[in-house]
């Protein structure tokens, strides 16, 4: 049993996407499938927590089983294996997956249209998010996060909003592209580097972990940082890192390669915005820790001022967009935008502060996200509408949702005592650390994020004083909408997500006892092997 | 009596093959063509084989080309007399269902 | 010189490794009698088991003839070699031949006796041209899968297809004119046919002269016109939008790889083993390069799926061509691979768009909605339409890979920058291609159709469809039984 | 001047003459009489480069074959009221350059080539031409003897096949 926590993990959702398929159409148990598999999930992850330890760095609970293995004439041999494995950085994000797809079933319980290919679909996808965090080989890690895009794909554009079509297409068009330059680098990555404990012939392996090690790569390779290859000028090193970052960077989204975000959530239906906020945008950020750092740490070294550069200007733009926006939804994606900026910057510091922030911010943003999409459906189901100016004055009609959004809001802008603040806080340390520590990146880039917080704080404030304060006045085309307050479904959705953030927000222990050992590992790691690399380059 | 002449006359029946090919807008022309153009290459092979008397490989190759040449015509006319039922011509231009 | 009595001998042995050519001239004469008999009356079904019947027999013969095969065997005074690069390709056609029965189970019942004759000729043709040693047999086998190629274009007995097999045939014939008069001017040069002797290679090694190149680049053109290569392509949308869709089917593969067989054996000959002063990557590279970008943007453009998948094809066989332009066992192992998981997912495709257009859905904006009346269906179609894309989780995103993989570490060992151009330019147009093949997914999954098509019994198609989606998937996650088929495969001339 | 080679130089330019007078004639029956002239004198210099067996089988195959089909092509095809169907040209000028662009690049490189090479072409007479294509055929050539045999057989059905169908209207 304990040796299979994982493949189960990932494989459940696929058995009940099955289920769903084969079961006859027109019956309601698609839901209460999907459900049950996201509740065993949630069990299945109990009894991962019981048997992880937290007290020991890298990869624990592993399961290893040869996949392919091509033996290649002159080439020697190619291997990939099925190797799941979890560390700090895998398990809250995993965590925080089974609790998310949970919420975003229940969410889903309303959805009338074909109901048995949307929940197939969210199951097919569930099992593509868990597979992607569990991945430790870079093809299986490729399978699952290109397997993420055509669930996704008809999610948005099947049940989507008015202009679906445009939207899941210029998702998937973004996301495609980014896959594309993953994809180039995973085959220069391949032919560079051996399996570390490889007898007589060169078995090249996908093995994230012996890409990691810089004593496996293959002397006289595309990626040998001794032979030096350059394009166009700059080093093949470089440019791998480059394509990495972008790759992942869309996904993140990073300015200014998010704009396929605002419309993917704006036509999305609200489980999938919530699904696509809290748990795909993290893919960016964690594929920025698992892979690009640790495999390039020269070229890092190099260009992680670009990075934190890229974060910044995310961290602005996003909060002056969201504040430019007129859409309710529109501005949640927006302070998304800004928000995943800031995990741009604690990856870029290099530092234990930074990267913990970084994993601190994607969970707690995960959360706060959630909420605020869900918050945005609920008023969308009553009325069709998600302009703020025909809103105001909601707090005396709907006293409930109002204290739901305030704590969101609040918990979203930074407030001491939300989780949101902890990651923050830890962000900014390491950024204005880093060039103390390691001279990677300047301390006025820390200093100008803060005026991230600052707007945050304005495009909330703003909106609650135009929605909710005021006289209660609705603007609408159809009359007779009655602006109910949250029922007892939305408030089981809505309760468990504030819970956490305040916990996050009080006991910052809870996760930073999974995050920490990995923060360590990981700065030490990068920064080591990254000067060893460069002191081969420039001897 | 030399085989150069020969290669120059199969050069230009080659050339003047291809010119029908290109120019002409009669099937059948077309036809008449790809047959010179075979002829050329018959030629070629035959004088060829001369300088190597020891096989006659160029003359069993011509061979096979004439037989060949005939199961084509024989294709072609086929597939022209069907074109000339449905549009009641054998001018390809006039022949348009399909989108280019 | 062997006397006559040793070359009857040899011809004698030969005919034991010769026996899928020999099953299949007999289902071809099979079939010519059954047509006298069973054209009339209602006994016209059993054509169908017939025909399934004898490329089975067919296939299990090749299979035979795979097990035997170690080494290269030349047979009939060497006029053909038996090698396990040409058993395999060999087994790939009969599998396409099997499906091209299957997929026309129940269609295209007029002269059904015929049809398959002139399939089961086609086959014999592309079964030996992949296995010459000898331009004359180069030739012969092409007319020999030409001839049959135009008279099947016709067999919808349509205005249009008319028209396709009048188009297809001008341009045949002249494609092949070309490289006959290409052949006799390399027979002036080496004073042989046998490319594969040491006369051929001594004579090229000392000739490597423009008038050479010509004479090559002539031959070239009329495989290229086979391969539906630029610059020979254009006949490739008229005739698939015309034939019938089984045929096109057949049309996109069996020629196809029949033809780049014949250009890899070709073109490692006149290679010299890297030691001709022609550099002959470059002219392949060029090809690929314009094959690949003229057949995805073309494309883009095209509003009837048989004509998309004509570009299509056309793309297909630009990568078809970056595995074979480095002429390394690797590249040709993966290239090997890329064909059969090509094969399969165009039969699935064909499958379908054949499925569809019984039910009158010939055009794009036709397929609109049709995710829900024919979900199953349609889901199986998205899976070979992403396979042949390459994505994740399909074979074809393995063999994509695979030949990627292959093309870069050739740049890596010779450094030329044509192949990184190559390689860059070929993902680009995977890009692109995206763009075409998710074209009927999105109006069949995410648009509305007007008149709904009654979701008929279809289980057969499905079926069929279903083994063929299982074979792409488990290709991808168990590629290592056929890539140790591939790795018996060697290229030594 | 020998009467043989005279012939032979009589020949070529038969044969040549033919096939620009191909290329500019209006009527197509007329230019089927100008192919079977071109075809003819082809035949002619096959037996004067001592292939005997090939000019009769040009005579056969090609003026006995291809020709009359071509005739018959010609006699179905044309319009009610025996008036031939006018040749029209497209893009005369651009094809004709596109010709003598091939043809000098040829001569050119055949007269670079070939003409430089050693030549080795002996004026042997072989006596037996005849009997020695037909071991070679039997022998060498048996596999592509018996193939094109199953080509013809195939190429008539089908062509029998196309060219039987009656269209029905609807």
């Amino acid at each position: 049993m304990h040796e299979y926590l994982l493949s189960l993990l990932i494989f459940l959702p696929l058995i009940g996407a099955l289920i769903v398929l084969v079961l006859p159409a027109g019956t309601f148990y698609g839901r209460s499938i999907a459900l049950l598999i996201a509740l065993l999930q949630g069990l299945v992850f109990i009894f991962i927590l019981a048997a992880y330890d937290t007290s020991l760095t890298g990869l624990q609970l592993a399961e290893r089983a040869r996949w392919i293995s091509l033996a290649m004439g002159t080439w020697g041999e190619v291997r990939a294996d099925y190797f799941v494995a979890l560390d700090g950085l895998s398990l809250p994000l995993v965590g925080l997956s089974v609790f998310i797809f949970i919420i975003a079933t229940i969410s889903s319980w309303k959805v009338e249209k074909s109901r048995k290919g949307y929940f197939a679909l969210l199951l097919v996808l569930n099992a593509a998010v868990m597979g992607t965090f569990c991945a430790q080989d870079f093809l299986l890690f490729y399978l699952f996060f290109e397997f993420m895009l055509l669930p996704m794909f008809f999610l948005i554009g099947i049940w989507g909003g008015a202009r679906r079509e445009y939207a899941s297409i210029k998702f998937f068009l973004y996301t495609l592209l980014g896959s594309i330059l993953i994809l180039i680098v995973m085959i220069a990555l391949l032919l560079s580097t051996k399996s570390s404990n490889d007898t007589g012939t060169v078995v090249h392996s996908f093995s994230i972990t012996d890409m990691t090690n810089s004593a496996n790569i293959l002397s006289q390779s595309v990626l040998d940082p001794q032979r030096g290859l350059e394009l166009f000028g700059i080093s093949v090193r470089v440019w791998a890192f480059i394509f990495l970052f972008i790759g992942f960077g869309i996904k993140l989204p990073m300015v200014p390669l998010h704009t396929w975000l605002p419309d993917a959530h704006v036509e999305a239906p609200t489980a999938i915005s919530v699904l696509l906020a809290a748990l795909l945008l993290k893919i960016g950020g964690y594929g920025l820790l698992r892979i690009t750092y640790p495999l390039f740490p020269d070229a890092a070294m190099q260009l992680s001022w670009l990075v934190a550069l890229f974060g910044v200007i995310s961290i602005i733009y996003g909060a002056l967009a969201a504040m430019a926006s007129k859409d309710l939804k529109r501005l949640i994606a927006y302070s998304s935008v800004s928000h995943m900026g800031f995990v741009l910057l604690g990856v870029a510091s290099v530092t234990t502060e930074g990267a913990a922030g970084a994993v601190y911010q994607m969970v707690s943003h995960g959360v706060i996200s959630a909420m605020l999409f869900l918050l945005v459906g609920v008023l969308y189901d009553r009325t069709h509408d998600r302009m703020i100016e025909n809103y105001s004055g909601l707090s005396s009609k709907m006293p409930v949702y109002f204290s739901y959004t305030l704590l969101a809001f609040f918990a979203s802008l930074g407030l001491p005592g939300f989780s949101g603040f902890m990651a923050e806080v830890m962000v900014f340390l390491g950024a204005f650390k880093s060039n103390g520590v390691n001279g990677l990146i300047h301390e006025s880039f820390a200093i100008v994020a803060t005026l991230g917080l600052v707007l945050g704080a304005a495009y909330y404030l703003w909106t609650l004083q135009r929605m909710f304060f005021g006289k209660y006045h609705f603007k609408s085309s159809t009359e007779n909408t009655s602006l109910v307050d949250l029922d007892q479904r939305e408030i089981l959705m809505l309760l468990p997500l504030a819970l956490i953030t305040i916990a996050f927000g009080i006991f910052p222990q809870l996760l930073l006892n999974f995050i920490n050992p990995f923060a360590d590992s990981f700065t030490e790691t990068v920064l080591q092997t990254g000067k060893a690399i460069q002191a081969i380059i420039r001897p | 009596m030399s085989l150069q002449s020969i290669y120059i006359l199969s050069a230009l029946l080659f050339s003047i093959g291809l010119v029908i090919v290109l120019v002409k807008r009669n099937a059948i022309l077309v036809l008449m063509g790809i047959e010179l153009m075979l002829n050329a290459a018959n030629l070629n092979l035959i004088a060829f084989n001369k300088t190597v008397p020891a096989s006659l490989d160029g003359q069993v190759f011509a061979l096979f080309v004439m037989v060949i040449a005939v199961c084509e015509t024989a294709v072609g006319l086929a597939i022209i007399l069907q074109v000339y039922r449905h549009y009641h011509t054998s001018v390809p231009d006039e022949i348009n269902e399909l989108k280019g | 010189m062997l006397g006559t009595n040793e070359k009857l001998e040899w011809i004698q042995l030969s005919l034991k490794y010769f026996l899928p050519e020999l099953v299949l001239v007999g289902a071809f004469l099979i079939l010519l009698l059954s047509s006298l008999v069973l054209n009339k009356g209602h006994q016209k079904k059993s054509i169908d088991w017939i025909a399934l019947l004898l490329l089975m027999a067919t296939l299990m013969a090749s299979v035979i003839s795979w097990n035997q095969t170690t080494a290269n065997i030349p047979l009939f005074s060497g006029m053909l070699t038996q090698s396990t690069f040409a058993v395999y390709l060999k087994l790939l056609f009969d599998v396409a031949g099997v499906l091209t029965v299957l997929l026309s189970w129940k269609a295209y019942e007029y002269r059904k006796a015929e049809y398959y004759a002139l399939v089961t000729c086609a086959l014999l043709g592309a079964h030996v041209l992949v296995m010459s040693s000898n331009l004359i047999m180069v030739f012969l086998a092409i007319e020999l899968i030409s001839l049959p190629s135009y008279l099947l274009t016709a067999f919808v007995f349509s205005k249009k297809s008319m028209e396709g097999a009048l188009k297809y045939f001008l341009f045949g014939s002249v494609a092949s004119a070309i490289m006959l008069y290409g052949m006799s001017l390399l027979y002036g040069i080496t004073h042989t046919f046998d490319f594969t002797s040491e006369v051929f290679a001594k004579a090229i090694y000392y000739q490597q002269t423009p008038f050479f190149f010509i004479s090559v680049c002539l031959i070239l053109a009329g495989l290229l016109f086979k391969i539906a290569s630029t610059p020979m392509h254009p006949w490739a949308p008229d005739v698939y939008e015309a034939a019938p869709s089984p045929i096109v089917a057949f049309f996109s593969v069996v020629p196809k790889l029949a033809g780049i067989g014949i250009l890899v054996l070709f073109c490692l000959a006149i290679d010299l083993k890297g030691n001709s002063s022609i550099r002959w990557y470059i002219v392949l590279s060029l090809i690929a390069i314009l094959t690949l970008s003229i057949g995805n943007f073309a494309a883009l453009l095209q509003k009837n799926p048989k004509r998309m998948m004509a570009y299509s094809s056309i793309a297909q066989a630009g990568i078809l061509l970056i595995g074979a332009i480095t002429l390394t066992n690797q590249g040709l192992q993966f290239m090997l691979f890329y064909a059969t998981v090509f094969l399969l997912a165009n039969y699935l495709v064909f499958l379908y768009i054949g499925h569809f257009e019984r039910k009158s859905i010939v055009d794009m904006e036709s397929y609109a909605g049709i995710g829900k009346s024919n979900a199953a269906s349609s889901i199986l179609l998205l899976v070979g339409l992403i396979s042949l894309t390459g994505l994740p989780p399909t074979a074809g995103f393995l063999a994509k890979v695979f030949v990627f993989s292959s093309l870069w570490n050739s740049y890596e060992i010779s450094g030329q920058g044509l192949y990184l151009v190559v390689f860059v330019v070929g993902l680009l147009n995977t890009v692109v291609s995206l763009f075409f093949y998710l074209k009927i997914p999105y109006q069949s999954f995410l648009k509305n159709g007007s008149n709904t098509v009654p979701s008929e019994n279809s289980w057969g198609v499905n079926l069929l469809g279903f083994l063929l989606v299982i074979t792409l998937l488990g290709l991808f996650f168990l590629p290592s039984g056929l890539m140790g088929w591939l790795n018996r495969i060697t290229f030594a001339l | 001047m020998t009467l043989v080679a005279f012939l032979f130089y009589f020949f070529i330019g038969t044969a040549a003459l033919s096939a620009i007078v191909l290329l500019f004639l209006k009527n197509i029956f007329h230019a089927a009489l100008a192919l079977l002239t071109c075809l003819l004198s082809l035949a002619a210099l096959f037996i004067l480069l001592q292939a005997e067996f090939l000019a009769v089988s040009q005579i056969l195959l090609y003026a006995g074959g291809v020709v009359i089909l071509i005739i018959f092509g010609i006699m179905l095809t044309t319009k009610a009221g025996g008036q031939a169907v006018p040749i029209t040209n497209t893009g005369l000028l651009p094809g004709l350059a596109v010709g003598a662009g091939v043809f000098f690049l040829l001569l050119f490189f055949v007269h670079k080539s070939l003409f430089a090479l050693p030549s080795s072409a002996q004026e042997t007479i072989v006596n037996n031409n005849i009997e020695r294509i037909g071991i070679e055929i039997l022998t060498d050539y048996v596999l592509p003897f018996e193939l094109a045999g199953v080509l013809l057989l195939a190429v008539l059905m089908g062509a029998a096949t196309i060219a039987g169908f009656k269209h029905v209207k609807n």
